[in-house]
C-alpha cells in the first residue's frame, strides 16, 4: 500500500476543518478531491504537505506515519511531497530557473544555496524540466513577468525539481483562464501518466475532475462523503458533495474550454470593459 | 520543443548566471573593502581605537546611574523641574511640523506634475525642497540665534525649514500617486486651482500625508532636542548644561534623560499607532 | 610599558581650525621626541576633552581649572597637572568680567535684581564657576528667580558676549587678563577679541563686577603614560618660549612668559569651589 | 422606468443632506481653529511678538554682507607708531612691511589709507582725521587721558559712536576706530579673500588669465614643480581657508554617516527577524528585541555621542557608533515592519519543498523586503550625511565642527557660508547617488 | 445660431487628433458622435469645455468664441458647459451632495466653498436634482461606495446643478453594463427632452446612438465624416466611418440590452472569476 490515511483530523478551535479522514491509495494515482468552499480540502493537503499540522489520525506512507515526523525528518518529507499552490507561490524577484531550484532546497548544503549557488547538473535538469512543460524560453525572466498560467507550470516544475514521490495541488487552475487551466492540469495528467507520480489535487470544478482524474474524493464539512471512479460521480452525487438543492447546474462550476468557447468574444469583451473601471 | 534549443537555453543562462554571479561578488568585495577600509579609516583618526574602548563603554553609564541611584528621592522633584522644559521641547516639534507640513502641501501641489498651478515652475520648486533639505537644522538655528537671539523660535524656524524640504518630497510622491479624475471633474465645472487641490487631491492624500507627517513630528521632537544642545531651547539644553557639568548634576541628567527617553518613545509608539490606523482602514 | 600614539586635546573657545594650526608646531616636535604618531583633537565644548581624559584616549590638555577640578573629582587618579602658563607680569591669574550694556543703565549686581544673568560653559571657570560662587557668597543667590530673574547656560564665551550685546541677556560674564583698558577689552581675553573683529563695540558695554584673581588652568597629562614620556613633554613644553617664541606664541593663545611648573594643590580652591557648587 | 423610487420623503432626504453639510462644514472649521488656537498659544508661549522687538537685523546685515564681502585692517599702534595691515586682521593674512596695499600710503606717524568715493583716513603724528566728502574732516585726537573729537558741525551724528576714551565711526566706505592704544581702520572688499592663494604665494592677486598662461605656458615660478603643480598645491595648502582640511573634513562627515547607517543596516536585519511578529522565536525574545530597539533609538545619537566619548575619545569612530546605535534601533523597527509586511505565500512555498529556516529567510522574505531595506538605508544615509554634521560637531570631527565652530566665534562668516555651500552640495549629491542606486538596484 | 464650430483644429505633436472640425446647431438638440478609438472624439469635446486648448478654429457660443476665453471667463464658461466622463471622475472619498454641490463651485465664493458653506437652497436643489434621477437615497453616501451606473447619475446631477446651457458626455456609458447604460441614456434623453438643453455624447456604439439622438456626426481621423439624422446612418455609412471591411457587425459595437441579455449570468460569472484574480 502506498498511502494509507487514518482518521486525520484537524480542528482549529471549534471549527473540525477535517473531521475523521480516512482512505488508502494503493498505487500510484491521479485522485481530485471535490467540495465547496470550506470543506476541508486545502486543510488536508497541508497537513499531508505538513504545512499544518494534524490535531488527530495517522498518514502512513511506504510504513512510516509522516504526521508524526520533526525538523530534518518532516523537512525531507516535505522534500517528497511536491506542493502546487492556487496562487503558485513562487519568488516572484527571482528568475524562473532559481525558482526551479527551489526545489532542491532540502537536498543541497544551506550554505551554497544561500549564496543561490547550484551544481551545473542542477541547473540542466531545471531547464530540462521547464522544456518538458514548454516554458524553456523563460529561463532567465523574474517570475513576476510570466502570465498566471506559466507561473503555475514554473510551480509545477519546481514541484518536479523535489522528484516527488506525491504531487500535491491545491486548486491549481482556480486562478488560471480556461486556456491556461487546460494547459496546467494536461501537464499534471501528463506527470502522472509519464512519471506514474501521485498526483493529489483539489479541484473547486466537477467537470475537470471527472476528466482528469482516475479517481474523485468528495468532501463535504470536514468528512469524506464520496471516493469512487469518475462515472461513479453522477449529478445526484454532486448535489450531495456540494449541497447544493435542485437550482443546482454544473455549468456553475465549469471552467472547461469546450463549454466556453462560444461565448468567449462577448465574455472577454464584458470582462475587459469591467475590469477597466 | 527540440533538445538543441533547450541547450541553447541552457548555455545562455549559464553564461548570464555566471555573469550575474560576478557582478555579484565584485559589487560584495567591493562593498566589503569599502566598509572594512573605512572602519580602519575612522578608526585610525579616533582619539581612542575601537576595541581598547570597549570594556570602558560602560564606565559612564554606571557614573551616571550611581550617583542617580544615590539621589534617587529626588527624582520626582527632578521630573517636575525639567517638565516645562520638555513641553517646550515637545511644541517646537508640534509647531515646526505644523508649519512645516503646511508648506510642504502648498509646495508639493506646486511642484506635482499635472497639478501644478505654473508647470513651469516645477523645477524650481522642486530645487527649492532639495535645498530646504539639504541644509542641516543646526545651520539654520545658529545663524537665527545670532539674529533673533537664543530660545525655541530659531529651532522652530530651522525645523520647520527642514520639515517643509523634506515633507514636500514625500508629498509629492503622494501627489503622483493621486488620481486625476476627480479634478479634472472639478476643472470641468469651473472650479479654480485652490478648489481643485482642496476637494479634489487633498481628500485622495490627506491619510498618506497624516502618516508621513506624524513620522516627520516624531523625527522633529529628536531634532528639537539635538538644537536644544546648541543653544536653542528646551529639553536638549538643560541635558547640555547637566551632562556637561558632570558630577553632581548626574541625578537631573537621569532625569531630563527619563524624559526625554518617554516621550520619544511614547510619540513613536502614539503616531506608529495612527500611523498604521490611517494607511491601512481608511 | 610603551605608547603606540599620542593624543592632544585642545578645549573650545577659538576657531577649531585655528587651534589647530597654533599647536600644530607643539604637535610636530611632540612627534619627534616620542617617535609615535602625534593627533590634536578638538571638541566644540570643553566636556569633550574632559570625557577624552577621564577614558585615556586624550593624552595631553590645556584645561581649564575648574575644568580640571571636574577630572580630578571624577576620577583622581585619572591626570596630573604639570606646567602654567605665567603672564607677561609674571603672574598666573586672570579675571572674570562682569559686564552689561551701557544703554540698559545698569552699572553694578545691585541693578541686576530681576534680570537674566548669562554664563558661558558649565565646565568654564571664569564663565560659570567663579562667579557662580563668588557672586552667591556676596549675597546675590544664583539660583533662577531668587535675586535674578533668570540664570542661563549661553555656551561659551562668545555666545555670552553677543547674547549680552543683543540684549538677550541683562548681564554676563567672560574672561580678561585684566591688563589694559576697557575700552580696547583688555589686552587680552574674549572681550578683546570680539571688539577686534568687530562684533561688539566696547562703547557700548559697562563692566559691572570682577572676579579676585583666578588661576590660570594646567596643562595636564595623564597620570597613566610611562614617566620618560610624562617627562619629554613637559621638557618640551616647558622649553617652548626659550626654544620657539613663535609656536609658544601659538600654543599659549597670546603673548606669555613661559610656562612653568605647578602643582596639584594650586587648584584646591577651586576644587573646593567646584564641589560647593552642585 | 421610474426616476423617482425613494423610499424616505424627499423633504426628509433634503433635512438629512443639510445636516450632513453642516456637520462637515463644523469639522471644516473646527480643524483650521484647533490649529489656530495652538499656533496662537505658541506665539505668546514663545513669545514671538517680544522677539521682533529683540531681533538684531544690524546682526543680520553684517552676517549677510560678510558673507560676501571682506574687510582688510590696517592698525596704528599708538604708542609705538607701528603699523599692521592685515586682511581679517589675521597674522596669515598680513601685509609684508615692504608690500603693502596701493590704497595705503606711508606717511609721518602713521598712514593714509584711501578708501572709495573720495573717503580717507590720515593717521597723523598727533591726530586721526576722516576727511568724508559732503560732510567735512573728523579730527580725533588719541592722548594719555583719552580720546577726543571734534566733528566739523560741532554735533555728533549717529553714525559716530564716541565716549571720552573710544570713538568708532561707521560709514559705508569703512570704518575706523581710535582708542587711546590704538587706531584701526576697516576697509571693506567684496568677495572672499585670498580664497584662491595666500599673500605669500606668488599666484596671489594675478586675473585668471594670466594664471592660465602662467599655467599652460609660463617660466616655472618654483623650480621643482610645473606650475600647475605649484597652482594646486598653493591653492590645496591655503592657510587661509585651508581647502585640504575642509575636504577632509567633509570626507569625514560622509564617512561616519557611511560606516554607521551601513553597519546599523547590517546589524538590524538579523535583530529585526527576532522582532517580526512571524519570524520571532518566542514572544519573549520580540519584546525584549523591540524594546531594545526602543532604547537605542530613544537615547538619541547626541546622547550616546557622550556616552561614547569617554571610552573611545573624540573622532569620526566616536560619531559613526553614535549613529551605528541610534541607527539600528530605527532600523530594527523599520525592517521589522517591513519583514511583518511579507507575502506569506512565497515563504510557504518554500516551506513546502522542505527548506530550512534560514533558506526561508533567505529566499522567501530577503527578496520581497531588499528594495524597502535598501531604499531605506539609502535615505538614512543621506540624512545621516545631515545629521553627521551636527555629531562631528560633538566629537570634534568633521565638517560639523569647523562649522559650528566658525558659527560661534561669529566673525568669519563667510567661511560659515563656504561651509555651508560645501554640505548642501554634499548632501544634495548624497540624494543624488542615493535616488540613483535606488532605481538602479531595485528594478535592476 | 446656438452654437456654430469653425474649423477647430488640435495638432498634437505630429498627430492632428481633430481635424478642422465644422458644424453648426441651430437650435437645442441631442447630438451623438461616433466614430472609432483615437478619432478624436474625447479630444473635440475637451476642447469645447476648455480642457485642452485648441491649436486653431473658433467656436462661437451665443456671440462669443469660447475658444479664445481665459483665466476666469474660461471657468464661468465651463461652468455653463457641463462635462460628464466616461471615469465619472467624482471626488470618491466625498459624500454624493457634496459631489453634485461641486457644480456650483464656480458660482459659489472659493473660501465659502472650502469650507463647506453652502445655501440651504442649493442643497435642497442637489437633493431634488438627485431625486429626479431616481438616487436621493445615496445622498449621504460616499461616491466610492455607489455602483458604476448610480456614480454616472451623480456625474449627470453634478452636470445638472450646473445649470448649464450644454451638457457634453464623453462616452458616458462604456464603462457601464448595458442595465445601467440604458439608465443614464435615459436620463441624459429626459434631460434634454424636458430642459431643453443641448446635450452632446460621444458614443462608442452605433445603436445607442441611432436610439437616443436626433442627429449623428461621425469621425474618422480627426474629421467629421458624417453628419445627419440617425436614418441616414446605413450600414454602409456606419462602415465608412468606422473604417471597417465586409466584417463590419454592428453587434460588435452593440450594448443595448436586448441583445445581450440571454448571455448576462455567464458574463457575471466569468468577470467575476476575473476579477477575483
Ligand atoms: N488557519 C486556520 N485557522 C482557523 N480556521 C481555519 C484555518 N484554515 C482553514 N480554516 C477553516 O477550516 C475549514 C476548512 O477550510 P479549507 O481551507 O480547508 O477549505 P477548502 O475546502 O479548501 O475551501 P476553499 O475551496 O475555500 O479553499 C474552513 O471552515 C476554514 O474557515
Ligand atoms: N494629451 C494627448 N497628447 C497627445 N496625443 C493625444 C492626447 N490626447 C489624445 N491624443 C491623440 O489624439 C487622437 C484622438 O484622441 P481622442 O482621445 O480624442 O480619440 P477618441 O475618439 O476619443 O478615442 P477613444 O474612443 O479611444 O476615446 C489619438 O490619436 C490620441 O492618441
Ligand atoms: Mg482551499
Ligand atoms: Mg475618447
Amino acid at each position: 500500500m502506498l498511502i494509507s490515511v487514518e482518521g486525520v483530523t484537524k480542528v482549529f478551535g471549534q471549527n473540525t476543518a477535517v473531521d475523521n479522514a480516512t482512505f488508502a491509495v494503493e498505487r500510484p494515482a491521479m485522485i481530485g478531491i471535490i467540495g465547496r468552499s470550506g470543506a476541508g480540502k486545502s486543510t488536508f493537503l497541508r497537513m499531508m504537505n505538513r504545512l499544518t499540522d494534524a490535531t488527530e489520525g495517522r498518514l502512513v506512507f511506504e510504513g512510516r506515519d509522516v504526521l508524526a515526523l520533526k525538523g530534518a525528518d518532516k523537512r525531507a518529507w516535505q522534500s517528497q511531497c511536491a506542493m502546487i499552490f492556487q496562487q503558485f507561490n513562487l519568488v516572484p524577484r527571482m528568475d524562473v530557473v532559481s525558482n526551479v531550484l527551489h526545489g532542491l532546497l532540502n537536498r543541497r548544503g544551506t550554505l551554497a544555496t544561500i549564496f543561490n549557488i547550484w551544481p551545473t547538473d542542477d541547473i540542466h535538469r531545471a531547464i530540462d524540466i521547464l522544456d518538458r512543460l514548454g516554458i524553456a524560453e523563460q529561463a532567465p525572466k523574474r517570475a513576476e513577468a510570466l502570465s498566471g498560467g506559466q507561473q503555475q507550470r514554473v510551480a509545477i516544475a519546481r514541484a518536479l525539481m523535489q522528484d516527488p514521490k506525491v504531487i500535491l495541488a491545491d486548486e491549481p487552475i482556480a486562478s488560471l483562464d480556461p486556456m491556461n487551466a487546460q494547459v496546467v492540469m494536461d501537464a499534471l495528467r501528463r506527470i502522472h501518466d509519464e512519471d506514474g507520480r501521485t498526483v493529489i489535487a483539489n479541484l473547486h470544478t466537477l467537470d475537470t475532475a471527472r476528466r482528469y482524474c482516475d479517481r474523485v474524493i468528495g468532501m463535504r464539512g470536514g468528512r469524506i462523503v464520496f471516493d469512487g471512479t469518475p462515472d461513479l460521480l453522477t449529478t445526484a452525487a454532486a448535489r450531495e458533495i456540494y449541497g447544493a438543492d435542485e437550482n443546482f447546474s454544473e455549468a456553475a462550476t465549469s471552467t472547461s474550454i469546450e463549454t466556453l468557447e462560444p461565448d468567449n468574444a462577448a465574455d472577454n469583451a464584458y470582462a475587459a470593459r469591467l475590469l477597466t473601471n | 520543443m527540440t533538445m538543441t534549443t533547450a541547450d541553447g537555453i541552457k548555455a545562455d543562462y549559464m553564461a548570464q548566471r555566471r555573469q550575474k554571479q560576478m557582478y555579484s561578488g565584485l559589487l560584495l568585495i567591493i562593498f566589503v573593502a569599502l566598509l572594512v577600509s573605512s572602519f580602519r579609516l575612522a578608526n585610525d583618526r579616533n582619539a581612542g581605537g575601537f576595541f581598547d574602548g570597549l570594556h570602558r563603554v560602560l564606565d559612564f553609564p554606571t557614573e551616571l546611574l550611581t550617583e542617580a541611584l544615590q539621589k534617587i528621592t529626588l527624582l520626582p522633584a527632578n521630573l517636575a523641574r525639567f517638565l516645562p522644559a520638555l513641553i517646550e521641547t515637545i511644541n517646537i516639534a508640534a509647531v515646526s511640523t505644523l508649519i512645516g507640513a503646511l508648506l510642504a502641501m502648498v509646495l508639493s501641489l506646486l511642484s506635482t506634475r499635472g497639478l501644478a498651478l505654473w508647470p513651469r515652475a516645477i523645477p524650481l520648486f522642486r530645487r527649492m525642497m532639495d535645498v530646504m533639505r539639504a541644509v542641516p537644522e543646526v545651520v539654520i538655528a545658529l545663524v537665527l540665534i545670532f539674529i533673533l537671539g537664543g530660545g525655541p523660535v530659531p529651532a522652530m524656524i530651522a525645523i520647520a525649514f527642514h520639515t517643509a524640504g523634506a515633507l514636500g518630497k514625500q508629498f509629492s510622491e503622494v501627489n503622483e500617486n493621486a488620481d486625476l479624475k476627480p479634478v479634472e471633474g472639478l476643472a470641468s465645472v469651473g472650479g479654480s486651482w485652490f478648489q481643485r487641490m482642496w476637494l479634489g487631491v487633498v481628500p485622495q492624500v490627506a491619510p498618506n500625508y497624516l502618516s508621513y507627517a506624524l513620522m516627520r513630528f516624531e523625527i522633529n521632537v529628536r531634532a528639537s532636542a539635538i538644537l536644544g544642545f546648541v543653544g536653542a531651547g528646551g529639553i536638549g539644553y538643560e541635558l547640555k548644561i547637566a551632562i556637561g557639568w558632570g558630577q553632581g548634576r548626574y541625578d537631573a541628567a537621569a532625569a531630563i534623560f527619563l524624559l526625554l527617553f518617554l516621550t520619544i518613545v511614547a510619540i513613536d509608539q502614539i503616531s506608529s499607532h495612527y500611523r498604521n490606523k490611517l494607511v491601512k482602514g481608511h | 610599558q610603551e605608547i603606540t600614539q599620542f593624543n592632544i586635546g585642545l578645549l573650545g573657545g577659538e576657531n577649531a581650525q585655528d587651534r589647530m594650526t597654533s599647536n600644530e608646531c607643539l604637535r610636530v616636535k611632540l612627534e619627534d621626541a616620542l617617535g609615535v604618531p602625534v593627533k590634536i583633537f578638538t571638541p566644540a565644548d570643553y566636556d569633550g576633552v574632559i570625557q577624552g581624559m577621564l577614558g585615556g584616549t586624550i593624552d595631553v590638555s590645556w584645561l581649564g581649572a575648574s575644568a580640571y577640578a571636574k577630572v580630578y573629582l571624577t576620577d583622581p587618579e585619572a591626570v596630573e597637572p604639570a606646567l602654567v602658563k605665567q603672564n607677561v607680569d609674571g603672574s598666573i591669574g586672570y579675571y572674570s568680567i562682569g559686564f552689561a550694556r551701557k544703554d540698559s543703565g545698569i552699572t553694578s549686581l545691585d541693578d541686576m535684581k530681576g534680570k537674566v544673568f548669562g554664563f558661558g560653559d558649565p565646565n568654564s571657570t571664569s564663565g560659570y564657576l567663579i562667579p557662580n560662587v563668588e557672586i552667591s557668597a556676596a549675597g546675590y543667590s544664583m539660583v533662577p528667580g531668587e535675586y535674578f530673574g533668570d540664570v542661563k547656560f549661553l555656551g561659551g564665551h562668545e555666545q555670552t558676549i553677543v547674547g549680552v550685546n543683543n540684549g538677550d541677556v541683562d548681564a554676563g560674564v567672560t574672561w580678561a587678563d585684566g591688563l589694559g583698558n576697557w575700552e580696547d577689552g583688555y589686552n587680552s581675553g574674549a572681550l578683546r577679541k570680539a571688539a577686534d573683529a568687530g562684533l561688539v563695540d566696547m562703547n557700548d558695554l559697562v563692566q559691572i563686577w570682577k572676579s579676585k584673581e583666578i588661576p590660570e588652568g594646567p596643562v595636564a597629562l595623564r597620570k597613566a603614560l610611562p614617566a620618560d614620556v610624562k617627562a619629554k613633554v613637559i621638557q618640551i613644553v616647558a622649553d617652548l618660549h626659550e626654544t620657539d617664541p613663535a609656536c609658544a606664541y601659538g600654543v599659549a593663545a597670546g603673548e606669555a612668559k613661559d610656562f612653568i611648573p605647578v602643582k596639584h594643590e594650586q587648584y584646591l580652591s577651586i576644587i573646593a569651589a567646584r564641589k560647593l557648587t552642585q | 422606468m421610474a426616476m423617482t423610487e425613494t423610499g424616505l420623503s424627499l423633504p426628509d432626504l433634503r433635512a438629512g443632506a443639510v445636516a450632513l453639510i453642516a456637520r462637515k462644514r463644523l469639522i471644516a472649521f473646527i480643524a483650521p481653529a484647533v490649529v489656530l488656537a495652538y499656533l496662537v498659544y505658541v506665539f505668546f508661549a514663545f513669545d514671538i511678538p517680544g522677539l521682533a522687538q529683540r531681533a538684531r537685523m544690524d546682526n543680520a546685515m553684517m552676517l549677510v554682507s560678510d558673507s560676501y564681502s571682506y574687510k582688510t585692517h590696517v592698525e596704528r599702534n599708538n604708542r609705538t607708531g607701528a603699523m599692521t595691515i592685515a586682511i581679517e586682521g589675521e597674522r596669515k593674512g598680513t601685509y609684508a612691511d615692504d608690500a603693502w596695499p596701493d590704497w595705503v600710503q606711508r606717511a609721518p606717524g602713521g598712514a593714509v589709507v584711501q578708501l572709495d568715493d573720495g573717503y580717507s583716513v590720515t593717521m597723523g603724528e598727533d591726530d586721526v582725521r576722516f576727511e568724508i566728502p559732503d560732510y567735512g574732516t573728523l579730527v580725533i585726537v588719541p592722548a594719555q587721558s583719552g580720546v577726543t573729537l571734534t566733528t566739523p558741525d560741532g554735533t555728533v551724528p549717529d553714525w559716530i559712536n564716541a565716549s571720552d576714551t573710544r570713538v568708532a565711526v561707521t560709514t559705508p566706505e569703512g570704518r575706523l576706530t581710535v582708542t587711546k592704544a590704538r587706531a584701526e581702520v576697516f576697509r571693506y572688499f567684496f568677495g572672499w579673500e585670498l580664497f584662491f592663494f595666500t599673500l605669500d604665494s606668488p599666484f596671489h592677486g594675478k586675473s585668471f588669465i594670466s594664471l592660465a598662461e602662467l599655467a599652460l605656458w609660463g617660466d616655472r615660478v618654483r623650480p621643482d614643480h610645473s606650475n600647475i603643480a605649484a597652482m594646486a598645491s598653493d591653492f590645496w595648502n591655503n592657510q587661509m581657508w585651508r581647502h585640504k582640511d575642509v575636504a577632509w573634513a567633509l570626507f569625514e562627515t560622509v564617512l561616519m554617516a557611511f560606516l554607521g547607517t551601513i553597519s546599523a543596516a547590517l546589524i538590524a536585519l538579523p535583530l529585526a527577524f527576532l522582532s517580526a511578529r512571524n519570524f520571532a522565536p518566542g514572544l519573549a525574545v520580540r519584546f525584549g528585541v523591540r524594546r531594545v530597539f526602543d532604547f537605542l533609538r530613544g537615547v538619541d545619537g547626541l546622547i550616546w555621542t557622550i556616552i561614547l566619548s569617554r571610552a573611545f575619545g573624540p573622532g569620526p569612530l566616536t560619531g559613526s557608533l553614535a549613529i551605528l546605535l541610534t541607527d539600528t534601533g530605527s532600523f530594527g523597527k523599520l525592517f521589522s515592519e517591513a519583514i511583518e509586511n511579507v507575502d506569506e505565500k512565497q515563504v510557504e512555498g518554500l516551506r513546502s519543498t522542505g527548506a530550512n529556516a534560514v533558506q526561508r529567510h533567505r529566499f522567501g522574505v530577503l527578496p520581497q523586503v531588499a528594495p524597502v531595506i535598501l531604499s531605506q538605508v539609502l535615505y538614512y544615509l543621506e540624512s545621516n550625511t545631515r545629521s553627521a554634521t551636527v555629531i562631528g560637531a560633538i566629537v570634534g570631527g568633521g565638517i560639523g565642527l569647523l562649522l559650528t565652530q566658525a558659527m560661534i566665534t561669529q566673525k568669519d562668516w563667510e567661511e560659515v557660508t563656504y561651509y555651508i555651500v560645501l554640505i548642501v552640495l554634499v548632501v544634495m549629491a548624497m540624494d543624488t547617488i542615493s535616488g540613483w542606486l535606488r532605481r538602479k538596484l531595485i528594478q535592476g
